[in-house]
């Protein structure tokens, strides 16, 4: 079985046997999915939240958005990390002189 | 006056006589008898005759703890020679035959070995005068014959020590050096004698004390004093008066280095604390002060100065020569102290020294004898070849670097503790420092006796020591360790020695 | 059955692990090796229920010290069960593996943590704590490459420096209150944080974290899930024991909580990223012991009991993916999912779990401590778990299954997993699903009694899905804009720079200077030893200065000084 | 005669004596003369028995006197037994390891080295019994000088070297500064004698205390106290048997004792706490601890390494005497036998090494452990109980010194502890797992049956001896806690 190199994202349904034209844009509406669902959980939160479906109340807001924030943030900080501190994998064992010239770690 | 039990009662009562001129009459036949043989039997039957009377004074000086006084020719002292005997120069006289005997016995097949054959009746019976001076100085109590037996006793060791040429040529000048220095020794010493006499108008030396005691101020009584210390320290090597010594005991035969070495710087020393404590007054300051200030800086300078030039030396006789002006040092440190434990270590010391060098030059005479062993890089295999010997000179070493339960160690002990009870903290350090350089000219010696292997054809050359060697020096080697273990009797005959000299010079 | 119980009432489980562990190292046939690693949990586990009385058994009495090694109470049968079952499902998930290093080690290891967890006093914690520093670092080792010795000789160190911190701790505790006593200690005393220390290596406080990143990805496939399991928990227990409700706990928690995130994002090595999360799990456990009530301890030792089921499963499916590929590093993997698809559902269930999606273990366990957080007000605290929980620690769990079992493939030609560790994957799955559903099983387990609490309210499920599905939005998209994950073989300095640069650095510098020093010393030494040796010997030797034969002169000279002293002295002593 | 403790005391000071006249007279038959050896080696393991269970009475025997006060005097207490008994009991398996040794490299002078060895173990035993000062004293310059004939065995200028600046410290240390601590402790007290609880306490003040328990600590050079070790990495020269004896039997076992047993039976507990120099000895200490191991960590040549971890190992006992406390000072005493029965094992596992592969480099010692897995494994053994960690003697020290420590009030001393116990995994462990898991390079495997079979039996037995220690600390604290807790007479 070949994957071909030309699909956006990487991301296979688990199952891996629908029609091949799904498989293609799986990643695209996966995406698409998580996103009109989050935003279904904030529509049904506001419209529920007088009933108490929010989960404590007495945390001010949409809590949830959260994650969002906190993700992307993560992201662009990992980001930032590795092009900062970013070194080869066998720094360590060269810097120590474990490693000759040529040698495999 | 008691009378001793081993002697018939009418010897006994002469014994201190006796002592002195049976080695002296004997010294005639011994030279006319042409063989050394001959020579050696008379010699030694005269040390035997002597240690004889030397034991017998000892006992009775020990028996009530008196004063022996025998007037010579019936003239009671003070206008007659008397000889007199304590239980300080009692116990010298017992070391100073018993050393003679054990010498002698070592003597007959070393001289075989180094003297020429028409020489060694001469040489026994110089011996003998020399062995008669010295048991005068000891015993006399006059201070004009006392410089007479101090002579008597030094012109034939120049004779003994000069023979030694037959070896090695520079046994000459080593003599002609001693005999200057002794010179020079015995004329300072009769100096401070005649200006003892201008000031008191008596030799006798109890009478000396008794008036001495008074005269603490008087100049003359102090030149003399200053005379007399520094004649005397030449002779008993004090430092730095020593530079005769390691040639002469370097050059001179096997057996006269066993004899001097046990004996002669001894008997010096004995008359030191004689004068020092007996006849001027030990509470007179002057006395105090030079042994203080003089004495005790230059015996520690020594302790130091020759342990380090032993641990240069080549020559293993050089070598123990020096030690024998480090411990010369110890024991006059034990004098410098002026308390009666001081002295008291000074003569064990003195005692111990004897027994211990006199294993070690025995040992090396034998080394000598048998493979011609002069020089340290010599002894190399030696253990192996020469066991009991080298056990014996290793057991002396260990004494001299002081290995408890060897004599060494005891005189190390009571030295400290005397040193200690006085507060002298730089006295003991001296005494460790100079250990401690024991330790190290031992070591380089019982290593090449013991560790090096050995070289070869050596092994070629083997000869069994002589049994006239071995059984003195075992015997010697065995009093090292007897009397480490049981001390007592040597420190009491020491304290006995001190008590007599401190007490005599200000009870009497 | 009842005979056998009775017999094994009071005897401590650590020893049969233990026994089985030393017979499975001296074992030299394979099955029986296997057979132990089976049957050594199996008793432990019968020694377990064996044992109804809460109370202290198995004390060891040697003289001033009492060992008391089986301290049974409603805080230690939590960890000890878990111990017990995971040390089994490893015994089943490595039949494959024939490494004689490991089985014993790995039975000794679980052993040693179960007795760590069982003691009473300190002192037997010590021995128990050492002991698992030591077994377990076989298995490190027997990875075999130089950069694992290097990595497991760094591990072993931070181990015995965490028990000897310990030992010292406790030496000075004993001191100061006369008894080695195992209960809570507090801050307040230089033993309290030697203590505090030293459990804080092993649980991975910031800056004492780096042995676990370091060392876990370094170790065997079965290596890396037994180590995952003990020392980090048994180091919450610890902390739990000494420390509950220690305000500097949530702190530190929380920054444990927060900070491995990033590493997890960007690390290569998809254990490595693992381990980062482990330590995240670790901050809520520590977060939880901190804020100490109820709640939040229960929800400590509830986490501790997934966390090492779940955790365990995501190092099991990557113990497989290495077994088959040879490698785990994101870069060199993908796609997996079409050959080792039971591997990738398992992977899958123990992410979820991981993550907290409700009816997995995960959220039954994580709600206690966030509620524990919210019954504390502390809402600083419970906005960080928030953060830290649902949203991004998914991120990493995500990446790990996403670049192992899909995206690019890479390896074409692996077969599934062998059946052994299939199995062995699938009895953690279950577990995972099991306790996630059937919560009550788990909570009866817990140290305090919370038949009240209920996970599966509607705003709590309602809110946690929410958060998972924001997360994993934008994961989606990261990856959509290939933002993420980083696609390079690199190394991100952490805090081992340190030691491992800078302190290796110095180290050498320090060698290279202190063999300067030394050598200029030894030469200037030898120069001036052999100088005055030499101006010694001049003066002292045969023909020296001081010791050739002296002209007859020469002395008389010194003769006439020496009077000159003596008649100076004498002349002015005074009178007496 | 009948048998009573004092007679098995002078047949415990004897029997190695006779045991050396056996040796020198069947010199000439190998065979025999082992089996010489490992009859007075067996018997005195029971002699000693015998003395342990019947410490408790004290037995003495006055053999004569030197001076009032100053006697050969031996006096049996716990401590010297149990010192006693380290050394007859090593001296077994030693000898064991010995003649596969001795015989496996064809070592020359057979018959002086056991000799020497009996004289050794004599010497030993002369200064685990003694009864007073002077007595420990001569023993101890004894062991000095019987020693030194091993240490020089190979005869070389390089063996000849070593041995020198080996017995040249120690006898100028000993009677440089140890003596005249002897000599002062008489002149302050009139005796020399060990009492429990000292018999310094009122006889000198605070400042002559401390001037001589300096004097002792640095005196009691084979105590190897920075800064006079290097007679111990010097001492490396010897053959590995003399090693382990140097290590682990008797030679550093004498120093450390003889400082321990001035300590209590001298100085006396409460004593000490008065003295200034005991935390300035106490720091020194600890300072040899640390420093000694990083020294350790760069040498690569096995025997050294292991050397410059003995000079660690063995501030433990002078950090424990220092500090003083009953519990530092009971780790002081097990850390005598704990670390005895450590060094030992790993002594002869690098015997081991070098008889089997000729190797004494650590860098060479890459995959050997695959060749030579019991004499690796056993290392390991060692090597763990040396770091101290269960379920092996080692660790017991560390936790008493601790508790020590912090008894003393001076918890932070506990940071030197950590400090070592870091640094001896850096330098001991590294060589098992090099000798595991590295690849070895250039090395042609040796043939199964190189190594003679007691060269790996004998450390076998130590280290299982390690293992049974840890389990035996109880009985061990209870013949040893009356040591340690005895209050002075008033």
């Amino acid at each position: 079985m070949t994957v071909q190199r030309d699909i956006k994202s990487g991301v296979n349904p688990p199952t891996g046997s629908l029609a091949e034209r799904i498989r293609s844009h799986a990643g695209l509406l996966a995406t698409i999915g998580l996103g009109v669902l989050v935003v279904l959980g904030f529509g049904l939160e506001t419209v529920l939240s007088k009933n108490g479906l929010s989960k404590y109340p007495d945390v001010y807001g949409a809590y949830e958005v959260l994650p969002l924030v906190a993700g992307v943030l993560a992201i662009a900080l990992a980001r930032l990390l590795a092009g900062l501190l970013h070194r080869p994998a066998d720094f360590y064992e060269r810097a120590a002189g474990d490693l000759e010239e040529g040698e495999d770690a | 006056m008691t009378v001793g039990q081993w002697l018939p009662t009418a010897l006994a009562a002469h014994a201190p006589v006796l002592l002195v001129a049976v080695p002296l009459i004997l010294s005639t036949p011994a030279a006319i008898l042409r063989t050394g043989r001959a020579g050696w039997a008379i010699a030694l039957s005269g040390a035997l005759l002597a240690l004889l009377c030397a034991v017998e004074l000892f006992l009775a000086t020990r028996a009530d703890g008196a004063v022996i006084s025998y007037a010579l020719g019936g003239w009671p002292p003070p206008f007659g020679i008397e000889f007199r005997v304590d239980g300080l120069n009692a116990a010298l006289l017992l070391l100073l035959t018993g050393a003679a005997v054990l010498a002698l016995i070592f003597a007959r097949p070393s001289v075989e070995n180094e003297i020429n054959a028409d020489k060694r009746s001469l040489f026994y019976s110089a011996f003998l005068v020399s062995l008669s001076g010295l048991a005068g100085v000891a015993i006399t109590g006059d201070a004009f014959n006392l410089f007479v037996f101090l002579e008597i006793s030094s012109i034939p060791t120049y004779a003994l020590i000069a023979m030694g040429a037959n070896r090695d040529r520079r046994a000459l000048t080593s003599a002609f050096n001693y005999l200057v220095m002794g010179a020079i020794g015995a004329t300072f010493f009769v100096i401070g004698v005649g200006f003892l006499y201008m000031a008191t108008g008596t030799l006798n030396m109890a009478d000396l004390a008794r008036l001495l005691v008074d005269m603490d101020g008087d100049r003359v009584v102090r030149m003399g004093f200053a005379f007399i210390l520094v004649g005397l320290g030449l002779k008993a090597a004090l430092f730095p008066l020593h530079l005769w010594l390691p040639g002469a005991y370097a050059y001179a035969p096997s057996f006269v280095t066993v004899f001097l070495a046990t004996t002669a710087t001894k008997v010096a020393f004995y008359v030191i604390i004689r004068f020092s404590f007996d006849v001027f007054a030990i509470d007179s300051g002057f006395v105090v002060n030079a042994l203080t200030y003089v004495v005790t800086p230059l015996a520690i300078a020594g302790m130091i100065v020759a342990s380090a030039q032993a641990l240069f030396q080549t020559d293993v006789r050089r070598l123990l020569a020096y030690s024998s002006v480090a411990q010369a040092g110890y024991m006059m440190l034990g004098l410098g102290m002026g308390s009666q434990a001081g002295v008291s270590a000074g003569v064990l010391h003195l005692i111990n020294h004897a027994l211990m060098k006199g294993v070690l030059f025995m040992a090396l005479g034998a080394f000598a004898i048998s493979y011609g062993v002069r020089r340290i890089e010599n002894c190399k295999g030696l253990g192996m070849m020469m066991p009991m010997t080298a056990s014996a000179f290793t057991l002396g070493a260990l004494s001299l670097i002081g290995v408890p339960f060897t004599v060494g160690f005891i005189s190390k002990f009571y030295l400290i503790q005397a040193a200690l009870a006085q507060g002298w903290i730089f006295a003991v350090a001296a005494i460790l420092i100079s250990s401690v350089l024991a330790v190290f000219y031992c070591y380089r010696i019982l290593v090449n006796l013991w560790v090096t292997p050995i070289p070869e054809g050596r092994r070629d050359l083997a000869q069994p020591t002589p049994y006239l060697i071995l059984v003195p020096l075992v015997g010697l080697a065995l009093a090292n360790l007897v009397f480490g273990v049981h001390a007592a009797p040597l420190v009491d005959i020491a304290e006995t020695a001190a008590a007599a000299a401190i007490n005599a010079g200000t009870g009497s | 059955m009842p005979d056998i119980l009775a017999v094994l009432n009071g005897v401590s489980p650590a020893w049969f692990l233990i026994v089985a562990g030393l017979l499975a190292w001296g074992a030299p046939w394979s099955p029986v090796r296997k057979a132990l690693m089976l049957i050594g949990p199996c008793f432990a586990l019968l020694a377990w229920f064996a044992t109804h009385e809460t109370g202290v058994y198995g004390v060891i009495d040697l003289g001033p010290f009492q060992l008391e090694t089986f301290r049974f109470d409603s805080l230690s049968r939590i960890w000890v069960l878990v111990f017990i079952l995971i040390a089994f499902i490893n015994g089943v998930y490595a039949l494959h593996e024939r490494n004689r290093m490991t089985d014993g080690a790995a039975l000794i290891y679980a052993g040693a943590a179960v007795g760590a967890v069982l003691s009473g006093d300190l002192l037997t914690l010590f021995f128990f704590w050492e002991l698992t520093a030591l077994a377990s670092a076989p298995l490190i080792f027997a990875a075999g490459a130089p950069m694992a010795h290097r990595a497991g000789l760094r591990y072993l160190a931070i181990q015995v420096l965490s028990g000897v911190l310990l030992l010292a701790g406790a030496a000075v505790w004993a001191s100061q209150t006369g008894s080695w006593g195992c209960d809570a200690i507090g801050v307040d005393s230089a033993a309290g944080v030697m203590l505090l220390l030293a459990f804080g290596v092993k649980a991975g406080f910031p800056l004492l974290h780096m042995w676990l990143p370091d060392a876990y990805p370094k170790a065997t496939g079965v290596g890396s899930v037994v180590l995952s399991a003990f020392t980090t928990k048994l180091a919450v227990y610890a902390l739990a024991r000494g420390f509950a409700g220690e305000g500097a706990l949530i702190a530190i928690g929380l920054v444990m909580a927060v900070f491995p995130i990033v590493f997890a994002l960007v690390s290569n090595d998809l254990r490595q990223t693992l381990a980062y999360a482990l330590i995240n799990q670790l901050g809520f456990m520590v977060v939880g012991v901190g804020l100490g009530n109820e709640l939040a301890l229960n929800g400590a030792a509830a986490n501790a009991f997934v966390g090492v089921i779940y955790m365990a499963l995501m190092f099991m499916t990557l113990g497989a993916v290495l077994h088959r590929t040879g490698t785990v590093k994101a870069t060199e993997l993908g796609g997996l999912f079409k050959s080792m698809p039971v591997t990738g559902v398992c992977a899958i269930i123990g992410a979820l779990s991981v993550a907290g999606v409700p009816l997995f273990s995960g959220f039954v366990a994580k709600t206690l401590i966030l509620s524990g957080a919210h019954y504390a007000h502390n809402d600083l605290a419970y906005a960080i778990l928030v953060y830290a929980s649902a949203g991004v620690m998914e991120l990493s769990v995500l990446k790990v299954v996403y670049c192992a079992f899909f995206g690019e493939a890479r390896h074409h030609q692996v077969r599934e997993a062998p059946q052994t560790m299939l199995l062995g994957m699938a009895l953690a799955a279950f577990l995972c699903v099991y306790l996630g559903v059937d919560y009550r099983a788990l909570y009866e387990l817990l140290p305090f009694g919370i038949d009240d609490y209920e996970p599966y309210k509607l705003n709590n499920v309602f809110g946690q899905v929410q958060l998972l599905l924001g997360g994993a939005f934008v994961f989606a998209l990261a990856v959509g804009f290939k933002l993420f994950p980083l696609k390079s073989d690199h190394t991100i300095l952490d805090a081992d720079w340190f030691y491992r640069r800078l302190g290796d650095g110095a180290a050498r510098w320090g060698k290279a200077m202190g063999e300067l020093l030394v050598h200029a010393i030894n030469t200037a030494l030898t120069a001036g030893v052999a100088r005055l040796r030499a101006r010694l010997f001049n003066l002292f030797n045969p023909a020296g200065a001081l010791s050739r034969e002296f002209p007859s002169g020469l002395m008389a000279l010194w003769t006439a000084i020496m009077l000159a002293a003596v008649l100076l002295v004498s002349y002015f002593s005074p009178m007496s | 005669m009948s048998w009573t403790p004092e007679l098995a005391l002078i047949l415990a000071l004897i029997l190695p004596l006779i045991g050396g006249v056996g040796v020198l007279a069947l010199g000439r038959n190998p065979d025999m003369r082992e089996t010489a050896t490992l009859i007075t080696a067996g018997t005195l393991v029971l002699v000693v028995i015998y003395l342990v269970q019947v410490s408790g009475q004290r037995p003495e025997i006055i053999v004569f006197e030197l001076a009032p006060g100053l006697e050969l005097k031996f006096k049996l207490e716990p401590l010297g037994a149990m010192f006693a008994m380290v050394a007859s009991g090593l001296w077994i398996i030693n000898s064991l390891y010995s003649t596969a040794y001795m015989r496996g490299n064809n070592e020359k002078n057979q018959t002086r080295f056991y000799f020497c060895f009996t004289i050794s173990i004599a010497a030993a035993m002369g200064v685990a019994l003694s009864g007073n000062l002077l007595t420990l004293f001569f023993f101890y310059e004894a062991l000095s000088l019987a020693t030194y004939p091993l240490v020089a065995h190979k005869g070389d200028a390089k063996a000849r070297r070593g041995a020198s600046i080996y017995l040249g410290i120690l006898l100028t240390t000993s009677i440089g500064l140890f003596l005249p601590a002897v000599f002062a402790v008489y002149a302050f007290t009139g005796s020399t004698d060990f009492v429990a609880g000292g018999i310094l306490a009122g006889a000198t003040g605070p400042i002559a205390g401390s001037i001589l328990l300096v004097l002792f600590a640095f005196g009691i050079g084979k105590a190897a106290l920075m800064p006079v070790h290097p007679w111990l990495p010097n001492a490396m020269v010897a053959p590995t048997p003399v090693s382990a004896l140097l290590h682990a039997v008797a030679v550093v076992k004498a120093g450390v004792f003889s400082i321990l047993k001035t300590v209590v039976y001298i100085f006396g507990v409460d004593y000490m706490q008065t003295l200034p120099a005991a935390d300035i000895l106490a720091w020194i200490a600890g300072l040899s601890i640390v420093i000694a191991s990083v020294i350790a960590m760069t040498k690569d040549n096995f025997k050294a390494r292991l050397a410059y971890s003995t000079v660690s190992q063995l501030s433990y006992v002078t950090l424990g005497a220092m500090l003083a406390s009953p519990a530092a000072l009971l780790g002081a005493a097990v850390q005598i036998v704990m670390h005895a029965y450590g060094k030992i094992t790993l002594f002869m596992a690098a015997g081991g090494v070098y008889t089997g592969a000729g190797k004494t480099e650590i860098s060479q010692l890459n995959g050997l452990g695959r060749c030579m897995p019991i004499t690796f494994t056993v290392f390991g053994i060692g090597a763990l109980s040396i770091i101290g960690v269960p379920p092996f003697g080692g660790v017991w020290p560390k936790i008493f010194l601790m508790q020590g420590a912090a008894d003393d009030g001076q918890p932070w001393m506990t940071l030197m502890l950590i400090g070592s116990t870091l640094l001896n995994i850096g330098y001991l462990l590294p060589i098992v797992i090099r000798g595991f898991s590295r690849p070895g390079s250039g090395f042609s495997p040796m043939k199964p049956g190189n190594l003679p079979a007691l060269a790996w039996i004998a450390p076998l037995i130590t280290a299982a001896g390690t293992v049974a220690l840890f389990f035996a600390i109880g009985p061990l604290i209870d013949f040893l806690t009356p040591v340690f807790t005895t209050q002075r007479a008033p």
